[in-house]
């Protein structure tokens, strides 16, 4: 049950029109060298699923430059113009959900939850086709759950059990990303040995994690 | 951490600053709301908590962290205490009124507390990012912008005719020319203060909304 | 702002009828000083909100005994006797909850949620009187948000601005109480100068804990 | 590490452990169920899930240690590469289905996989505790029990009189005398082995349940 394997193993992995989550905000924990394979994979009509698509160069932005992207559901997509224009031009169908929504969908998607009850959005445009509800005088959106056919991790350090910390701020989206898709693989910087990390500090439980690549020295 | 007197900015950002009370968690938009803090004063201290995941935001001193940056993707400093936490818990912390104060700018603002910033239909579609949640969750909602557009149009208004960010959830506007409170339930715009050297009248012509004058406004 | 008050200036804070959100699993991680200190107080007509009544003489065990509560919502009183007895006899309402649902239900009180929707429970008792919910074919309960008055959390350090770690498997339900309360009160074993926490590892952050009570040396 | 091979309560846990794969993640009701982990052959390694907030439950070893304690609040040991967390992140995991395996008692069960272990009403109300998130969640519920009550009543019934802990969920029930396993939207009990020395009779007189038998069960 080795989980560590090399970059080159993690193509096999990618398939035209599968879902992908992806950790990071602006690009920061967004795990580059995944993003590359897929690039490299020629996988496409993706559907992405985090933040934001960072800036072109950046994070998952080359993705969308190049492409790649047939369905975007992100919170925010305006450091990267292309995204913006593909979706204007209609090439790009994009979903925008508030960021804490999103958050709160992913983690509904990993904890087997219907979804949640969320003032966030009442009142305005997000509430397009979703059930509404009302306690005490008071509305929500039913926000439902997203899951992925594959999570892209961007660890600080991880044990070979997959047990993961991850980097300051780094952290974003990855911890949520990781319990709600059916293959997890990250990227770590560095790994260690089962035991190192502190077992009140880690994130990310290995039993969620299937595959590990080290981009720092083994 | 030159406070240049004439730019309006800076007028907005230290009336803003004023808002604010010593122990505050505070959530800055990204632009104009970042210059508050140079405006407090020392006895002051609040907490920046910042949306992609931390408590403790502070100014990048020397050179930047790994991960250690702010939710424009900047580098940035953590104060001593902060804490990393991961995006749902941010959004706990936001959502479930722990943040006390969210400082935003407005593309437009209206005398029921409603506020659009997130997107121009066909324009500009950047998308709310957190803006909703902090609109929402935020104990006090305070915007602060400059008060017209940069070609001399409304931008507090009767009503936003832009799609709205968060339905009757602001509780003050902060511009270069006044100081409004908004009544919770009584709908309805309070001009509260002048800002130095600005007529009553000259905020009624760059102003669109209806709004009353507070018994304490220095006019 | 000095968030450290001695265990006597806990008491002026318990009303009879409040609700009492506290940490703790088979009383471990129940704060036992501030237990006590609510006991003292002579405070009654509670109403508790924990994951279990622990045993006569630990956790909030003694609370049960002395009948200072009268309604108490939790998953689990079998190891307390004298729960069960007050129960059947009429003498104290007891609102039962599965152990998951409890923890979405506090998260959702301090996440600013309507509610969480789960499977656990369809199609038993605990459906009662609850939202149903249907999407894609599977029923879900709408389970609603609980927040309490005061919430009672243990700690094995706190940091003098309220950053908080916890100890082991005590940890559970803390973190979630210390979130959804209108005062958290803590009791740690241990004060730090600020700074001293890893913030990688901080599980609580200071900005929600009000007052702290330190236990051991300071 | 001892098994009597005659104590019922052995001869299920053995049989179950013949259930789990290597890296299972498994969680384990109080009471036989924490007996399995002695009888796994040593090239199974599993991972126990502990409700109370850890992954990586292992036997006391030594003094015990603060804070470190099973569901059961008794002290505990833990694996390296054990992981803490709260009681919201310990029930994603068991709602989420990240536990593969759920192994339990019951006071009831039935030919729809229902499963009754949490209450009489009236006499006995223990309360549900992490039963109902374990028994919806896990990807595969097995029911470790006696097959009969102490007076030999039967426990296997064709419908569950006793409130239930979740619906249709049970996979296999492992018994003294006997394993079943319960077709998913088939409905129905299939009997699958017989027990060393135990006769299809036995099974039948001390089963009110309808079952039928698998081709692959030896008679």
């Amino acid at each position: 049950m080795d989980k560590i394997i090399g970059i080159n193993e993690v193509v096999q992995h990618f398939k035209d029109g599968m879902t992908v989550l992806y950790g990071g905000f602006m690009g920061v924990g967004t795990p580059a060298g995944l993003v590359k394979c897929l690039l490299d994979s020629g996988a496409c009509k993706l559907t992405l699923v985090g933040n934001d698509t960072a800036f072109p160069d950046t994070g998952v932005g080359p993705l969308i430059v190049k492409k790649r992207v047939g369905k975007l559901v992100t919170s925010h997509i305006g450091t990267n113009p292309e995204t913006g224009r593909q979706m204007i031009a209609g090439e790009l169908e994009v979903e925008l959900v508030p960021q804490g929504s999103l958050a709160e969908r992913v983690r509904c998607g990993g904890a087997g939850l219907g979804g949640v009850l969320t003032p966030t959005g009442v009142g305005t445009i997000v509430e397009e086709g979703k059930t509404k509800l009302c306690f005490d005088g008071k509305e929500y959106l039913v926000e439902r759950p997203i899951r992925g056919d594959i999570a892209l991790i961007k660890a600080r350090k991880a044990d070979r059990s997959g047990n993961l910390v991850y980097e300051r701020a780094a952290r974003n989206f990855n911890p949520l990303m990781a319990l709600a898709a059916d293959l997890v693989v990250v990227e770590a910087d560095e790994l260690v040995d089962v035991g190192e990390l502190d077992p009140e500090c880690i994130v990310t439980p290995g039993v969620v994690v299937h595959k590990i690549v080290v981009t720092g020295g083994l | 951490m030159s406070a240049k007197p004439m730019d309006p900015k800076h007028i907005i950002a230290a009336r803003v600053a004023r808002e604010l009370h010593d122990g505050d968690v505070v959530n800055l938009g990204i632009g104009l709301p970042t210059l508050v803090p140079n405006h407090l004063p020392p006895d002051i201290r609040i907490t920046l908590q910042s949306e992609n995941g931390f408590l403790g935001l502070a100014p990048l001193e020397g050179d930047p962290v790994p991960g250690l940056v702010n939710a424009g993707g900047q580098p940035c400093g953590m104060q001593a205490g902060g804490v990393f936490f991961d995006s749902a818990m941010s959004f706990v912390l936001i959502r479930g009124g722990h943040v006390d104060v969210t400082v935003l700018g407005a593309l437009q603002v209206d005398q029921q507390g409603n506020l659009a910033n997130w997107m121009v239909p066909g324009k500009m579609v950047p998308g709310m990012g957190g803006a909703m949640d902090l609109v929402t969750g935020a104990r006090h909602v305070i915007v602060a912008m400059e008060h017209c557009t940069k070609d001399g149009g409304a931008k507090i208004l009767k009503q936003c005719n832009l799609p709205l960010t968060a339905k009757s959830r602001v509780n003050k506007i902060v511009t270069e020319l006044a100081v409004f409170r908004i009544d919770p339930g009584h709908g309805g715009l309070v001009l509260e203060e002048l800002q130095a050297g600005i007529s009553l009248d000259q905020v009624r012509r760059c102003t669109e909304a209806e709004f009353r004058i507070s018994p304490d406004c220095q006019l």
